[in-house]
This record gives C-alpha cells, structure tokens and sequence, in this order.
C-alpha cells in the first residue's frame, strides 16, 4: 500500500481524482454522461471537470443511454479511451446490447483486430429511498458476459487505485460504485497508483470463518467482525475487489484456513454473484477442508422497496451478517 | 388537423387561444381546471415542506410552475380515459382525481398509500381512476403507453390515453420506437410532451438541433403541436383536439407544452445551469395566477371566487399531510409474497 | 404423463400448438414480435398463426424490440396476455428496461395493483454457425431479477406444457427456446395440458452421480447417460425445467442419494445458472452427502465463434459431458 | 444543402442525375465502380453456389441488385475515410478495398480470414482499408459509427465515416438516439439507409407511417435525400455532396437509397411477402446492366470494355474462391486467451 501522508478523501474524491489524473495524463481519456458538466453528476462526481477539461472532454449528453454507450464503443474502437457514466446502475439495461453484444465481444468477434478501452462507471445499491428503478445491483449479468471485466471497490483507496487500472485497461470495465461509499472517507494517496485487476485483499485476517464481501458489503462485513470479535470469532474477511478477474486464490486459501465460508453481497440472493463465489470454492481443494456449507447472504428476492424501513430489510445489514456469521462459526462443532 | 404555426409562444406570453374559450367552456370545469392547479402547488409546497423537516426518505421531482400542462391535458378527457404518468407527475395524478391523503401517504410511505409505501412520489398509480402508473426511467412510460392504446384498441373501446413524459425524454430511443409503433397502428394515445426546457441540467436546446419538439411528430407521419404550456386553456383545446382525434380512430399525435419549473430538477440540483434571471421570467408567468386574471378579466368569477378555490385547494392539502403523516408504517415480513401474482 | 396415443410432433410445433390453443381459448392472448406473419418467424414457429387469427393478433412488428416489448408489458398491464417473441435471444438486451425494470417491478413496486402476464419467448444458443450476437445463453441475467419467472424446456412435451402454463400465468415469464431443439420430436398429447412451474423432471434414473442439465444440455446429458451406462456409470438426470421457480427439493433429494453432482449448462460457465445449482445444493442437506465437490460444465468464457469446429468446441458436447462425468463418478473413490 | 423534391424515383427508373455527371469523372473511377458492383455481385453469386455445396456453416445475407448504393456511396469517399457496416455487407467491404480472398476465406471460417473465422459474413472488419467493422445487431452499428466520428473530430482529423443501415434498422432506438448525438455535435458521418423496401418481410411502407425515410432528418434538424439506389452515379452524386458538407465540419446527413434485394433475406426465406413481379420489376432496374447501358449511351466505354471489366470481376472472384477453399481451418485451442487485450 502506497504512502498517504494522511491524507483522507472520499470515494467521491478518489473517483474524480483518479479521472483528473489520467485525463491530465492521456488526452484520449474523456468522460461522457448525462449532466456531467456544470451539474457535477447527480451524485457530484464530476464536479469541477468541466473547467479543467471543458465541453469537448467532459462531454455532457442527452438522455440517450444506448446511444452514447455505443458512441463510447465507436470511439474506443478507434484508440480513444471514454469513461462513461451511467446515471445510475439501474439504466444499464438500456446499454446491454451496446455493452455486451458490441464492446465485449468485437475483440474476439474481430479475430483480434480490435480493442475497445471503455470504462462505464455506475453507481450501484439501494439506500437513498431511490425505490425499485434507481437502486439494484446488477452486477452479476456481466460476470456471465465474457469480454467485460467487472470492478467493484469499497474504499476510497481501492477506487482511486482500480479506477486508474480501468481506464488504462485494454478492454471494457464496468465499475460499480455503491452510492452510499460516494461519502465514506478513506487513506488515499495523491499521486497517481493502481491497482491490479484480480488481487482481492484480506481485510482482516481471522481463523473461525472467511468472510467474502465487496462493494459496500465489505465495509458491513469489516464492522460485523469488529462485533463477532467481541463474541471470540474471529472471522477473516476477504474483498475480492474485482469480480472478473476473480482473484480465486486468496478467497480459496482463507476458506481452506477458516474452513467456513459466508458470502455477502446485496444483489438479490437467487442468481447474484454468490452463486459464483461458492462454486470457486467448492470446486477448490477448500472444498475438502469445509467444516460447514458455504453460506450465501444476500438481498431478499424482491425489487427494492420505498419505504426506509422496507428497504433497510431488503438488503444485508452488519446485524445480519452478525448473525448469519454467528451460526454458521457454531454450525457442525 | 395540423400543427399551427406557433411563433415563440413564451415571448408574447399570452394566450393563443381567445379567451372566450373560457366563456364557452363550463364553469365546473374552469373551477376544476383552478382548484387542481392550486392543490397540486400546495401539494408539492407542502411535499416540500415535509422534505426540509425530514420526514421523507428519498428524492422528489416537483413541477411548480408546471401545472398548467398536466391540468389543461387531463382536461380534455373523460373520467375513463387513462393516463400513464413519469417521475414528474404530482399534477397529473391530482388532475386524474386521486385521492390526496392516500396519495400523500404514498409520498410519505405510508402503508394505506397508493403502493403501500412499496413506489414512493416516482410511482403513484391509482387503477381506479384511470392513472396506469408511473416509471421512473426516463422515456420508459412511453411504450407502456402505447401498450395501454393497444389494449384498448383491441379491446375496441373508446377510451384514449394520454402519454406524459418531458422534453429529455424525447432523445430517448424508447420515444422513437413508440411513436412509430402508434403510429402505424393508428392507436388511441396522445402523447404530451411537459416541455420544461431543462432534462436534470442540459437544456433542450442543447439536447437536440431542433427548436420545436413538436417537429419529430413529422418523423412518424402524425400531427405535432408546440402549446404555451403555461396556459392552461391553450394546453386544453389542443390536447381536446387531439383526443378527438385519437378517439375518432385517426391515430397519436404529439403536443409539446412549453413550460418551465421553478424549483431544482430535484433536492440535489444548485440550479448552477440556468440564470435567476430565466427563473424570475418564468415565475411571471405562473400558470395559476395567469388564469385567475384571466378568469377576473372575462368576469367569469371575482377575485374572491378564485381565491375560495385556492384557499379549498390548501386546506385540503393541509388535511391530506395531517392524515397522512398519522398513517401506519409498513413492515418487512413476507415482501417475497408480493413480487408474484397469483 | 398425459396418454399421447403414439403422437410425435416436434418441438417448434409445440411450441405453436400451446400458442395456437390459448389463442383459441382465450382472446386476450396474442402474439407478438417481428416477421411473425407471412414469414412465420425466422424459425418458422407461427408458420400459419396469421391464416387463423389475422393480423390484429399475430401482430408483426418493425425492428423495435425495446419499443413492443415495452408495448407488450403496458397491454399486459391492461389484462392483455400478450406473448412477445424476440428473434433471437441475443437481441433481450434491447428490452432489458422493459422486461426487468418494468414488466418484473411494477407488481411490487406498485404495491400489487398490477399484474404483468406477459411471455416472452426467445431461441437461444449456438450451433446455427450464426456467430457471437446470435447464439448466446443469457438465461442467468433473468434469475437475478425478481419479478420475472424463466423457463427452459427440453422436450416438445415440456415445451407445449410449460409453454401454456407460462401463458396462463399471471406474471413475466421468459421461455427459451433452443434453436437446435426445434427440428427434435417427442410424444406430444394433442389436447391443451399444462405443467406446473418448479417441478423438475428425473429423466433418468440413477445412483452413481447426478447430472443437472437444462434445455439442449438435458438431451446431451442422457445421450452420456447412456453411454456412461455402458461403462458401468448409473447417471441419473434431473432436468429442472423452469429454472426460476426452481425445484430445489427435486435436485437436492438425487444429490443426497448420489453422493455427486454435475452441473450442465451451455451458457459460459463462469457466472452462469450453474452458480446458483451449486449453491442450492452446498446450502442443503445433500452437502453432508457429498462424495466429491459439485462439478459445473459449462460454456467456455468466450463469445461464441463462426467456425463450425470452433463454434462446437465453445459449449458441452455429448462427449464432454461423458467425461466429466466418469472423473466426477471416480473421484474420491 | 436542402432536400430535393425527389418524386417517386423508382417510377421514372431513370437517373435523376444528368448522364453528363459521367463525362465529368475520370475513367478510373467509373472503371472502379463497375469492376466493384461485379465483383460484389460475382461475390455472393459465388457465396451462394458455396453455400448449396455445403461449405458454408451459417447464414448469410446476399444484396445482390443492391450493388449501387455501396458501391456508389464509398466512391465519394477518399481512402483513408471510414466505414462502419451492417449485416447485408459485402458490398462495402469489397468497395472499400477488402482483399477478396481473405474475405472469402472469413465467409467460408478460415483462420487467414479477416476475422481468423470467428466473425463470419456478419461481422467482417478490414482496418487496414478504414472498414471498420459490422455488426449483426439490427440499428447497433450506427452509435458506433458515431463514436468513430466523435473520435474523428476530437482528433481533429479531416476524415469522415460513413454508417450503412438497413430500412428497417431506421426503426430501432439506436437510429434515433445516435442521429439525435451525431446532429448536436456536429459530426463528420454520413447516415446511409440502403432502402431495400423490406426488413426481413416487412415492407418499410409498413413499418413507418411515411413515405420516405429521409423525412426523419428533420426530427435531428439534418440534411436528408432520397435517391434512386440503383443509379450509382446518383448515389456517388448525393452522398459526395453529403462527405463534402460533412469534412467542411457542417455535420451529419440522412442518404436514402432506394433499392432492392433480388434474394430473399437469409437462406429461411420463402419469399411469401412479395409477388413475383415485384422481383422481376426489380430486376429490369438491375444497376449493373444500367451503369454499363449509361456508360455505352454516353460513350465512355464500349460494350467489349464493360465486358472486359465483368470478366476481369468474376476471375477474381473464382481464384479467391478456388484459394480460400483451401486455407486452413482454426483450431479451438486457448480461445480464452483471444477475448480480451493484453
Ligand atoms: C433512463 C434514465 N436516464 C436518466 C435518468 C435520470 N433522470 C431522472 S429525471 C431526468 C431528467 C429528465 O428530463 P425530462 O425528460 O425533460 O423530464 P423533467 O425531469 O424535466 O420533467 C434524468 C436525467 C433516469 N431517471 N432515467
Ligand atoms: C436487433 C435485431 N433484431 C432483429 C434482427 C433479425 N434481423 C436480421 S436482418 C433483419 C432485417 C433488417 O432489415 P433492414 O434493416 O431493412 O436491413 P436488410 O436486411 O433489409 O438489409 C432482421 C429483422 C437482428 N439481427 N437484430
Ligand atoms: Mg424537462
Ligand atoms: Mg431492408
């Protein structure tokens, strides 16, 4: 890790600086959205770029996802580098086709004879009271499409870091962002660093149960085995950081350490990325040192409701990860 | 039927339509057209209000200044006649006669409101009164709207539906693909256009090359108007004309009203991408006290007739927040049950 | 089993009859979609709907599919049962919006006051030499969506009983349909039958090892079947049918009594259904049987190629499912 | 630059350019447009006799009659102007330079083909000759060709592209959002609908509610022309004019050619949506036989010239055929290793 001098900025921050920095760097890099320029981004992303960049590079557009993802696709094609912004994740399945159809497969399709470098950041999750349009995680559809990789930070640190990585990357990346890290403060560095795809990191180290959380639900689960600390479990708690490249290797060989394994994420439970995480796993020799069956936590199997209290108990809160974490450590002993 | 020719409306900021338009229409509906327009600002003052003291969880999209266009469209229908509504939509859902206290309750999310605190402001819908509902992704409605039309169509009713959505949402290729559909199957849908001149922050002079919406009727081959959207009499005899249209079997059309909101897109908007200027020009122009004067002018009612109807209007609205912040919480057991029908 | 009294009819024919019988049965449901009439689809399923129910009801449409599938989920909204066929199921990408944020949502999201019966029938998969955006498997993205309900039939029998069932159902539905199984037969009851959703089907018994294996990949699990049986390898095939709701009762029984689990799928493997069938199993009792860890073979991550060898080599054949199998059945033995 | 009053071109089957235009080109670049339209045309005859043998896996989709519109097209652009292509391509990629064989050899999925056999017909990328690739998708080629653009003007180079699309492609969202995008940026492309009356079976009469698809310029405030698809030197002439209003940084324009397929869409096809005689009307409009009749009227060439030029065409093709039978086929090992860039 990288020296900080103690300097501490947000993940909103992290995001931008790490934009501003290979903008200033490689004037291919360009950011392209809706209400990007003066409005700053409806979460405020952006604010600022306009005047360093102005309206060629910080290119505002209609309300015309599909298009302006596929324009970002054109664009990449012939060796510029956009960053997309989709508004927010849910609006992405107006981009499927443009994002998996065209911008993943055209290397492959192409016999090799092209490279898309197209970053398409979005924030992610529920929370905000955003209801059922403005607040899935969706993450799970591009690990079944290849030629897509699929970035998912939960510190300031690691955003700043992978983002850099995303947009020097060769190849398509779908950065989540989790709308309720955008405040969270963290250690980052001013210079410029990255981060490689397919490192995760042992947030805390432990030996009674792995725990396996990105995105926000890294952050739960960091807090939940502070709790399940004071209880005598110590659970290790692994973020993978990029779901595709999945770094197998480390999840597998806390697993094989703790012998227990419980994945958090907030996407819906049925069909999430859990699925994923649990097979790598089970098809590893963790597999012959499980004390117990892998565990998925996820969201209820519903569109995220309204109602704050709704929506609270739509998704894993640190009590629940507490408590799941709880009786799968005790399970078979 | 075909557009007028319809120069810079808001620059001479009266009405196109003669005022005896007023004197023919009758006064229940004048004192309607009123009564919705001021209850759906004191909604959306009082949805304000509630904001600031925390009371609701998540954004809000208000369209003070704005009524003039959902009020004057929804005046031109039946009772039976539907709507499907965008993020947008106070105006429209008090106009189809939803009942305010349930609707606030929603706003609220409450359990006795409209979707059982399960949609919020973005997806009030109320089925009894022919409000189909609301989506909150930008240009989406539009092709439910012509699935609403086609149903009807089939099921050869005379009912029409009315289309709303705003002037981004026209870039949208959903908006494209609907009116054409419309189109080549003569559908029963109006689509109206809340022209407010702003998407969250990029105005639609900048969204498109084009200085009418109303033009891109042209690419579907079916009528376009542009409408003084804060003129909610010129708003009325258009879409009227234009539901006649459609209930005559002669297809979809266009009307783009030209209006403009005061506050931001939502809570998080600075209003950095337009002027006070442009904003105190509009606030002149407000719907509400526009048609009182000119209401008082024609002597169709006194001053203190309208303001009996406005003053109802808050009162009502006032009651509807008392009630509504009174309403039961809901609770999370068995959500799963709800995803699925039976 | 319904007496079909020695009826064979292919698969696409199925297909059509369930369509043809509700259509006659109830006029609320209609089909639609692009070059459905005269042409009779690109793969010729509604050959001869337009003769019978005109085109008000076989209602074809222009290249929008974004647009009708939206139309399709406003006039199920008005107690239309429209079923809507996308040409390909490559091309859902397009309707993503409407299918998931729409047609899947607007039941809870509007607090019940809405119902969505809508199908939308889509071919799937590779082996036409139709290349990377005509021939993927994209049933996984469905499963994390709640609201929306997928099926992926095997047989002609399946198709038209689960096809009617999936008609009279009073929500989303999506049915894939596998191009290659088109051309195949199968003993099929003339009269209208229904099967329920989330009962899978043992298609073969066995209790050496469970092969789990869904549309095309069902009909190549038994073809290995019956060759592992020549070897000695009792296989038994458990074919789950509808994959959301999904007969987890079904799969789990024959895994406890097996001991061994493969998954099957030609989706690419990593983030495919193969995730959530392998944690199905790891999360219930049949974990304690487990002989071997749960095996998944599916897709390889790549788009599918235009090259008849290459595009072969992409999914499970036959072949490899036999293989897998046998190392699975011998593993820790 | 306006739209011309084009009446019924097709009526007429006569070029609305004068003959003259052919005098004032140099002999090369009418030898060219010949050898190209043969070519193309001995192309997909050859691709369908290769696909009776059964040497083809897949389907494909052959433009013969179409010749004009590409071929006329990509003669107004210098060599280092773009393309981006669609799914009934061959045409283009030939104009546009392609090596036959190697092409052939991606239509049969060979390994030494352009896309090493793994894209096939639909999806043939020629970098080298600014071909920038097709995709099979319906409407999704033409945002990418607008990113081309964009990178263009942000590279500020004087190049230009031209984005090729079918008459139904017109009614998917992607055309309309990506004009709406191309128009307010001002970009150096040239939207190209190769007009050949039907989707798959659907007659664009039907599929849109206007007679000619240039009007949907309007909705995107652009330039849009209708001309007569099987004139290629009325294609050359419009789409000139259009890559010289775009290179002059004036942005976007609609091109309609008018034109038709003799084959049916895909090898599926029963040609049960249209009669007969519609075809073999269409084959009297045949735009090679017109292009050597005009440059016989006009005296440029002889009838033993044009014969030598088709003659020429069709032993090219044969000897790539006879070639690209023979490459070798791709082997299916570390095909992971392909997907993304180092
Ligand atoms: C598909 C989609 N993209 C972006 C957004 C975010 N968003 C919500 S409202 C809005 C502006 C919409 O503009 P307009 O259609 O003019 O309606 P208005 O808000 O002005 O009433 C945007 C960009 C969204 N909700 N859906
Ligand atoms: C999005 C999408 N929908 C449907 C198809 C199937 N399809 C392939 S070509 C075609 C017709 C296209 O018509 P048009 O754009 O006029 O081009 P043409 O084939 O006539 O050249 C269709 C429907 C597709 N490839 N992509
Ligand atoms: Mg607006
Ligand atoms: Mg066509």
């Amino acid at each position: 890790m990288t020296e900080t001098g103690g300097r501490e900025v947000t993940f909103l921050e992290a995001v931008r600086e790490a934009m501003v920095q290979e903008m200033r760097r490689d004037p291919t890099v360009f950011l392209m959205g809706e209400d990007i320029g003066i409005y700053g981004g409806a979460f405020g992303v952006s604010k600022g770029m306009l005047d360093e960049f102005g309206p060629e590079r910080v290119r505002e557009t209609p309300i015309s996802e599909a298009g302006f993802t596929g324009v970002a696709t054109g664009a990449a094609l012939m060796g510029m580098r956009p960053i997309v912004e989709i508004m927010f994740l849910d609006f992405i399945t107006l981009a499927m086709d443009a994002l998996v159809n065209q911008a993943a497969k055209m290397r492959f399709m192409f016999g090799g004879n092209a490279s898309i470098p197209l970053v398409c950041r979005a924030p992610s999750g529920s929370g905000t009271g955003a209801a059922a349009q403005h607040s899935q995680s969706l993450e799970a559809w591009f690990i079944n499409a290849p030629g897509i990789k699929v970035v998912a930070p939960s510190s300031a640190y690691d955003a700043k870091g992978l983002l850099t990585t995303a947009i020097r990357d060769n190849n398509p990346v779908l950065f989540i962002e989790h709308k309720l890290l955008y405040r969270t403060k963290g250690a980052v560095p001013e210079n410029s660093y990255t981060i490689p795809f397919g490192k995760a990191e042992v947030r805390r180290q432990g030996k009674d149960i792995t725990i396996i959380a990105y995105s926000i639900m890294a952050q739960r689960a960091l807090e939940a085995a502070t709790r399940l600390a004071e209880e005598g479990i110590e659970a290790e708690v692994v973020d993978p950081r990029t779901l595709k490249p999945l770094d197998v290797e480390t999840i597998v060989g806390s697993v094989a350490k703790t012998g227990r394994a419980l994945i958090v994420h907030e996407a819906p439970v049925t069909g999430g990325f859990g699925g994923e995480l649990t097979s790598a796993i089970v098809e590893s020799h963790a597999f012959d040192y499980l004390d117990a069956p892998v565990r998925r936590l996820g969201g209820r199997n519903i569109p995220i409701p309204y109602n704050r209290t709704l929506e609270r108990a739509s998704v894993p809160q640190v009590e629940d990860i507490v408590e799941t974490a709880r009786a799968l450590a005790r399970e078979g002993k | 039927m075909s557009s007028p020719d319809v120069q810079e409306l808001l620059d001479t900021n009266s009405a196109v339509v003669p005022e005896s338009l007023a004197l023919t229409l009758p006064r229940e509906k004048l004192e309607w057209m009123l009564g919705k327009m001021c209850e759906t600002r004191y909604f959306e003052e009082k949805a304000e209000e509630l904001y600031t003291r925390g009371l609701v969880h998540g954004t809000m999209h208000l369209s003070i200044g704005m009524e003039a266009s959902p009020i004057g469209s929804i005046a031109a229908l039946e009772p039976d006649d539907l709507i499907v509504n965008h993020h947008r939509g106070h105006g429209h859902t008090i106009a189809k006669g939803a009942d305010i206290t349930t609707m606030m309750g929603e706003f609220l999310g409450k359990e006795p409101g409209y979707c059982r605190g399960r949609g919020g402001s973005m997806h009030i819908v109320d089925i009894a009164h022919g409000n189909m509902g609301a989506t909150g992704v930008v240009g989406s409605g539009i092709p439910i709207a012509v699935g609403v039309a086609l149903a009807l169509q089939m099921k050869h009713s005379a009912q029409v539906v009315l289309c709303f959505f705003g002037d981004g949402a026209t870039n949208e290729g959903a908006f494209h693909e609907s009116l054409n559909l419309a189109s080549i199957w003569a559908l029963p849908v109006v689509f109206i256009c809340d022209n407010n001149h702003y998407g969250m922050s990029m105005s639609y002079r900048h969204s498109m090359n084009i200085s009418k919406i109303s033009v891109r009727a042209g690419a579907y081959g079916i009528p376009g108007f542009t409408v003084d959207g804060n003129n909610v009499l010129a708003v009325y005899q258009t879409v009227k004309e234009c539901v006649d249209w459609a209930r005559a079997g002669k297809g979809p059309s266009l009307v783009e009203n030209l209006t403009y909101r005061w506050r931001g897109h939502s809570k998080s908007d600075r209003n950095l991408y337009r002027t006070p200027q442009e904003i105190q020009e509009w606030m002149q122009r407000c719907p509400i006290k526009r048609f009182k004067q000119l209401l008082r002018d024609s002597q169709i009612m006194s001053e203190q007739e309208t303001e009996t109807i406005d003053q109802r209007a808050k009162e009502t609205i006032d009651r509807a927040a008392e009630l509504a912040v009174q309403m039961p919480e809901p609770t999370p057991e068995n959500m799963e049950d709800e995803v699925y029908a039976p």
